[in-house]
This record gives C-alpha cells, structure tokens and sequence, in this order.
C-alpha cells in the first residue's frame, strides 16, 4: 500500500537551517530549505518538527507554517519560546539539519465571494499562519485586512510583511503600539466583515468567535492543541466538536466555529 | 538476506515487526512515509462493540523518554471498521490484526463475532490490559480469573489466532501468561501501558483530564525486556514483544528475550517510517552476524 | 522564605528533601560538591547485619532516562557502620537515616537493635523492596503478609521513626501501604526501583550479571508519581515520594500527588550538588507563588 | 558538613572547549579551560563528563585525563568514538561549554627508586594517562620510557608528545608502524624494567600484568569499569580485588595488580 503517486502528500526529510533570526528575546524566525520541492503547502497547515538538541523533549514539536515556496522547498516557521523544545529550535545554526513531517493538517477555507472582507486576526506568535494565508489570499485576488494583538509592541512580529500584504490594524495589551487593549475591542470589528480567520491563544479566539457570531461573519480559527503524531494515528489532541472528538491533527488545526462547541 | 518469517500460531509473519495498537492508525495514515507492505503486520486501533468517544481533552501528557496517554479507546466501532475501513486495507500487503476491546465478556464475544465475516483478519489482539478506561480493560488483565474468563469466551467464539495482550501492573505477569495460556491463547504480547501520572506544577492540576494514563515509550523499555524473558521462559505459546522499541537494536534486545515477533509503538510518532527501518536493521544485523534464520536468536537469553 | 520544615512521625525534618539510599553513599562523598547541612535528610545506603560483597560485575546498564543497577546491597554491616561511619557523620548538620535491610525478619530486628545505641539515628527506612537479592528483599514487599510481618517486628524493636519502603513491582500498592500502616510503621517511602532488564545484543547476554536488576531515573518517575497519589489516598501516615526526581519541579510533582517528603536519588549520579538546588527551587516556587507553607500545596491534588 | 577549604579536592564546574582536534576518524583531542584554577590533578585520575549534546547518553562519561595544569585551569581530554555520548563530545565546538566533575579516583604511585626503569604501556585511547604520567615523571627526575601499541599507525596517537618526554617503543596489530605484534611481544620486555604503568583494553592490561609478574617488576594498571556515580557512592562499577569489590572510581582507576584477583 505504497503511496506510489511520485508526489506524496506528506513527507518527512531533512531541511537545512539557512537562517535563524532572533525576533527580540522570546521569538525567532527559522528558515529551512529542503534538498528538492515540497508537496503542496497552504496557510493553516503546519509541521512537526523534531528537536535533537534537547535532551529532554521527547515528541515532535508542531509549529504552524509562516510561509512557504514548495517548488523551491523554502519555508519560515516562526517560534515562540515555550520551553527547551522551542528553546533547542531556536539555537540552530544556519547549515544545520532539521528533521520534519510536513505539510499536516487542513488549512484555511476561501472566502465564498470574491470581494468578501477577509480580516486576518492573529495573537502573538499566532499571527504565523496569518502572514501564509494573507499572502494567499492576495495571489489569489482577495484583499486581506490584518488586526494584529500583543502584549507589547515587542511582541508584534513581522509587521513590514504584513504591511506589504494590506491595511493592518494594531491592538496591544498596554498601548505600547496601535490601539491599547483586546483585538475583540478594535474598532475595525464595528465595520462590516465576512470572514475572518483567527490563530492565537485560546481566550482570544474564544473571543474572536462570540464577536465573528455577533457581526454575522463567518469564522475559522486554528487550533493549538497538543499532540503526539500529528498524523491522527495517537488520538491525542482531539477537539470536542458537533461530530464529537476529533483529531486536530488531521480534521484541524483549522476549524469553523460553527464546528465547535465552545459555546456551550 | 536472512529468512525473517516467523508463526503466531496459524498466522504466518513475513518478518517479526508489527505495529502497535493505537499508535500507527489504520495504516493508510502512514503510507505517504513508508510502504505498509515490508511490515511483518499491523495492528489496528483499539476497536469495540459500539462507538466510544474516548476520554477528554488533555490525553497526553510528555514524560522523560516516553508518554502518558488517556485515549480511552476513541472509536467508531467494529461496524464501522468493517464496512469503511476493512475494504481500504485489506489489500495493503501485510497482515491486519484487530485490537479487540470491551468492558463485559459479551462485548468481547460480540466484535470477534463480527470480525469472523472478514476474511483477511487472520488474528485478533485481545486487549485486557487498557488503563484507561472505567470498565473491563485492565480490570481483566490484572488478575489470573479475570483473564481466563476472557480468554476462554473468545477461544469458543474466534477459531483464527488469538492473541491476549497483557498489563505490566501486576505482580507476576507470568501467573497472568499461563492463565490465558491454559484456556487456549495462541500467543500474548506484552507490555501494554504502565499506568503513570504527570502534574502540571504551575496549575497545580493532573496533566491529564483522567489523572492517571498510560506510560509508553523507552522509558518503559527495561520494564518490557525483562517481562518478555520472564514470560518466555513460563509459557510455551509464542510470545510478542513490545515497550519502548526505537531501533532494530531495541528489537533484537526482545527477539533475544524470548519474543517471537515485536511491535513498535510510540516510536512511529518520533520517526512515521521507523517500522519499516526495523525491519531492514534487523536484517542487516543478521546478514553482519552470519545469521541466516531469526529464529537462531529468538529465545537465545 | 516559606515555611518549608515537615514531619514525618516523630522526625523533624528542616525540608521535604533527602537523599535517596544508595545513591548518596554516607553524606561525605558529596561534601565537595554541596553543603550537606542544606538537606532535609541523608538515607544512608542499605546496612545488613553482616557485611555483603554484593552482586557480581556488571551491576549497571545505562537505558533511557534512566538506568539498571544489581548492586545486590554491597555493604560492612550494621557494627562496621555503627563505629566506622557514624561517628563521621552523625554531626552533618542533617537527619541521618539509615536503610535497614535483611534476608529474614531476624536480620532486620537485629540492624535496627544495633542502630538503637546511635542517639543520632532518630529514624530507619526498612528496606523490602529490594530487587537486586535472592532471599528477602523484595520477597517480603510484593505481598501484604510479607510486608506485615517485617513492620511488626521492627516496631516491636523500633521506637523511634520507622519508615517502610514499598516496591511499585506489585498489583496494587495501597494494599501493602495500608498492611504496613496497620502494623504501626510511622511513614511508607515509594518507589524503590521497577525490576527492568537490557540485553547486550551485539554479544547476546544481559548486560546485568544478574540478568535482571533495578531501574531508577526520570523514566519511571510518572509510575512513581501515580503510585504516591494512590497511596497517599489510601493510607493517614506520611508519604515519602521517590522516582526520578531531578529537579523542583519534578519534587513538587511528588508533594502536590501527596507525598510529604521527598527522596532524590539517581539524579545524585547527573548533578552532585542537584538536592541542595532543589531545595532552593522549591523554595523559589514558593516565593513566586505566594506560598507561606509548604505544607499549604502537600497533597493538593 | 560543609568542605569549608577553599580549595576543595573535587569540584563540578563548567569548562570552556578552547580547542577540540580531531586525530583521525575514532578520536579526537578536547581542550578545555576553566574559569578559575582547578584542584590538584594527578596522572591517572579521570572527569565524569557531561554529555549535553545527546538525546540518548543519560549519565556522565568517565574520560581519563590526558594532560592539566591546575594552576591555569586547562586540561585535556582524548576521546575514543564508542557511542553517542562520545560522538556528541567530539561534535563540540570551541567556545562551547561542558560540564565536568574532576579530579576523580587515584592516580599512579611513584617508582621506589629514583634511577628506576619505568616502563609505561598504552594502548589505543588507553596512553592518555601515559602521556600526564610521563610528564609527571620526567618533571619529577625519572626517566620514564614508552610502549605504544594499537592496532595500526593511524591509532597511535599524540607520538610527537611522547617522543618530547622519553624513549617511544611501538607495536602495531599490523605491522604498519613500529614492530608487528602486541605490546607484550616487544624487545623491550626481555631487557630490565623495575616498574610498569599501564593502561589499555583489558586483554592487554592482563598480558602485560601477567609478564610483569614474570620479569619480577612492579605494576599498576587503570582499570576502566562502567561507572555511574564516579564518586563511590553507587557501587555500580565494582572489581573484584584481594579485599572484596571494591569501587574502582575511589579505590581506582588505578590498582597495583597485586590488589586483581586477575590470576585466579
């Protein structure tokens, strides 16, 4: 029961580290180049990443895709420190090898119109899988808005790309950049929206989900759940959803709320 | 190119390396990273009379060289398998074996039953060693009586290879081993899951939504090897190996135990294609030791 | 500075942390490294009453995160220690507490007799759990009987402190806590290591002189972490928890599942001066967290 | 019960990679550097090394000390590839930091004789105590001599270091270099020798212990059992001697083979 189509869905291989950039104390963008083209990759879809540097992490570690060029075999991740996994990523030098299962999961859907107002949310690291589905989304003829949140100023990464991609708006918990406060209390949200897509932590997206049903958009939010194979094989990181358990890993990490049971 | 082939009772192995329950899906979740087909076997998720939803969310927890985890048997059960997922993988060039689950006799009974319409099942791994769930499960695994009861229902109702999986928690896992050995068992594996517990320090909460789950993974290694020799050495049906295996290197160290065959479990979420480098590992170290038949090493402790 | 003193019967000690028997050898091995005075105690390694040479090499085998011993209770006996060891010791500044084990119930009455002449020894931890002899040992700590019968004599001849050591290779653990507790031990301290077990597979033996040995380290500390709650939950005497702890985090793990004290053992072989740091992060973790007592998070779970 | 001299015998610090040669494929030579003085170090005694690097290596690695000068802080290690704690100590990089216990175990008494003929064997990775020996010795007034032996020229390492201190003898398993054959086979042998001091595989340890006792010299040997602790208190790496098992990381590395129970 070999996959024998020469293009795989998924594989696993070793990338070469060609650039680690320090994003101030807590982050770091990785850049990784595969030794041939990559299956096809798109934003919400996400990597599990092997830590050999560290002693003490035993599992993959998933980290959602920044961007990717699958026919060059080029992609970013951008990583939060969150402990000696993350901690051992981010001290790679460039040449070194990286061992990765990639693309996994299920990405972000397409506005169904094609002039839909599309606002991107991302939270902290999580604005990673924003930045892969805003430059989507802009390829393909949509005008993606960002609002971006933070702790601080400090804490909102990559912000020229975004810049380069559309109108981005700015949240951050003590004022330090954009508006002071949660992105749910951002004025762009009392203007009209059709979709939005949301990664970061958990209370945000709950709170980006109340509002989105508020205004009447619809919503996909991506998941952070954690796992073991990330290929839906262990059943660890199910999410309760109107189906009942589901793995993030294979039926996420991107949902549609209207999936979900957080209302309950 | 040494022989590999290695008998479960009536079923035939073209290589002693399967894959554990519950950690390798159904086998097509794999099959872009390696080919299913240089398996010795593979065997399938934990699968029960009716649907069961499994455990809340948090179900896994990572431990030093391991896992916990509190799966609680999440699946659709044995209808669903047999009319969505059997067609699928029937064909996927190695053996299928079902991992058979229930909380009474009865559910036991009535999944080999119905498994007994699929042709392609040559076997069945009996788990009575689950730690994660209320009912039956481990209940049956951890005294001689209770997994002597199972076994004896199943032996009547499934007349192909009957493999009783068996919990570490016990004692004496030999009087465990002779007790299914008695009633008509064609093999057992062993180990399942050691029961373990993990505490998120901060919040001050057990890391899993159960509390207690399953430890997995070569820290659990030693704990199998050593379970291994010592039911090997109590039993005369074949025993199959499991814990902990990373490597060709860790197999070898079941195979010399005693195992008859291995499974490799929490390894196939480190590496999707490790399985398959098992089996050439394994015979690289045969054709590097003048060993022309597995079956020279099985046992050799 | 939290409140971090804790006692286990009669004993006092200045915080939950000691040193693991075995692992700490008398205290002064480490003196170069650490102040021992910082401790909340030593457990000295297992005294018998006659000198023991112990297992034969090899005794160890590395596995992962953790590791094999057979030493087999290498020791001068209780007299050797009693004018030899003591005197050098019996001022560090920290409770010495001595392990006390024995191949029959007369050994073991007759250590803790000799250990009664030390004024300094406030408290013994009978070992009977020990995987690694042939008579005794762990045969009396796999069943209640056997367990019992030990704890009855030595509180017979032990007025001071009496602490029981329990063996995790058992079904169910609380069933021999709550024999003990019974015959009047003041204290049960787990684990003592899992009987494990690795192969040599490039020669083909065991990598143990005595094929099968002890495993300790981070690898089996969920297993211990479980055990402890469970039986913190089914015993009213003080719990001292032990299995691979290497840091605060990992000893908070072990309080907040029940255990009053804590035991730091292999993780002596990583870090030489890792149980004085411990103490110092459990100390840390109280501070951040508003804690005043440590007693405040024992058992919170 | 605090060590209240400044000046502990033991002491666990990190050490600072200042250089890390290769020498051939199998070894490799670490220089390391503390940030103080180190405790007095004497031939023969050895560091549990930390392996940080590698995700399976779980204990220390007991390493011989090849040469120190306390006073300076450095010392230097040479390493035999045997597995991936060694492999990942042979991958640090200069500046890097590794963490060491030292100065561990007892080191090699003195010839009873000033003018004694002292003879000292290695073999393979085993002539790193050889060389802080000789050195030892010749700064002390003796005049120690050499015999090399291993299993081709590419595995007699460090000859220009030896060759500096005293009369180098060698033996080859093949012949490649010096004379064919192993060390106890070697001319030197049949002329006097009042002390050997020797350190090698175990088979040739025993040789060796075995021709001393015939030429009627004094002979110590390090011994290399498998330790855990390195400081006693385990019991783990036990040889069996004229007074029982005793530790050979206190008691040891090196034993006089008057004290082996190597003959019965």
């Amino acid at each position: 029961m070999k996959n024998n189509s020469s293009n795989p869905a998924k594989v696993v291989c070793d990338m070469t580290v060609e650039a680690n950039t320090p994003l101030g104390q807590l982050y770091g963008l990785l850049a990784l180049r595969a030794d041939g083209p990559l299956p096809a990759i798109s934003a919400g879809q996400f990597a599990q990443v092997r830590i050999d540097r560290s002693k003490t992490t035993f599992l993959r570690r998933p980290i959602s895709i920044c961007t990717a060029d699958a026919a060059s075999g080029r992609i970013e991740l951008l990583v939060r420190r969150a402990g000696a996994g993350t901690d051992a990523l981010l001290a790679c030098e460039p040449g070194e090898k990286v061992n990765l299962m990639l693309p996994l999961g299920r990405g972000f859907s397409r506005p169904a119109k094609r002039d839909a107002k599309a606002l991107l949310i991302g939270g902290g690291v999580g604005v990673a899988p924003m930045l892969a589905l805003g430059l989507e989304l802009k390829a393909e003829g949509y005008a993606p808005e960002f609002l971006l949140g933070a702790r601080t100023a400090a804490d909102l990464l990559l912000l020229d790309r975004f810049e380069a991609i559309g109108p981005v708006h700015l949240t951050t918990d003590d004022g330090s950049a954009g508006t002071r406060g949660v992105v749910t209390a951002h004025a762009r949200l009392q203007r009209p929206v059709d979709n939005i897509y949301c990664c970061g932590p958990k209370p945000m997206m709950v709170a980006v989900a109340k509002a989105a049903s508020r205004i009447g958009a619809s919503c996909e939010v991506s998941l952070e759940n954690m796992m073991a194979c990330g290929v839906g094989a262990c059943l660890c990181c199910v999410e309760k959803t109107t189906k009942g358990n589901v793995c993030v890993c294979t039926e996420g990490p991107v949902f549609n709320i209207n999936q979900l049971t957080w209302q309950d | 190119m040494a022989r590999l082939s290695v008998n479960i009772g009536s079923l035939q192995l073209k290589n002693p390396v399967m894959t554990a329950s519950g950690t390798f899906g159904y086998g097509p979740e794999f099959a872009d990273f390696m080919d299913l087909s240089t398996l010795g076997g593979i065997i399938v998720k934990g699968t029960t009379l009716h649907a069961r939803e499994g455990n809340d969310y948090p179900r896994m927890a990572e431990t030093p060289s391991g896992m916990l985890n509190a799966v609680g048997l999440q699946n659709k059960g044995v209808n669903y398998f047999a009319e969505k997922i059997y067609p699928g993988i029937k064909d996927c060039g190695t053996e299928v074996i079902v991992n058979v689950s229930g909380a009474t006799v009865s559910d036991y009974v009535g999944v080999a039953e119905r498994l007994l319409d699929l042709d392609r099942i040559h076997a069945i791994e009996v788990n009575i060693s689950c730690p994660n769930v209320k009912q039956g499960g481990m209940a049956f695994g951890t005294t001689a009586k209770g997994a002597a009861s199972v076994t004896a229902a199943l032996r009547k109702a499934w007349d192909r290879t009957l493999i009783v999986k068996l919990s570490p928690n016990v004692t004496d896992i030999t009087e465990i081993a002779r007790a299914v050995e008695d009633e008509g068992a064609d093999s057992v594996s062993l180990i399942n899951t050691l029961m373990g517990m993990a505490v998120d320090v901060e919040h001050r909460r057990p890391c899993l939504s159960t509390v207690t789950g399953g430890l997995s993974g070569p820290a659990v290694r030693p704990v199998a090897v050593r379970m291994v020799w010592q039911v090997a050495k109590a039993v005369k049906i074949p025993v199959i190996g499991l814990g902990g295996i990373t490597c060709g290197r860790d197999a070898l160290e079941f195979l010399m135990a005693g195992a008859t065959a291995v499974e490799v479990g929490t390894a196939n979420f480190l590496d999707p294609a490790v399985s398959a480098k098992i089996v050439d590992e394994i015979n690289d170290y045969c054709s590097r030791n003048k060993i022309a038949d597995i079956r020279e090493i099985i046992g050799i402790i």
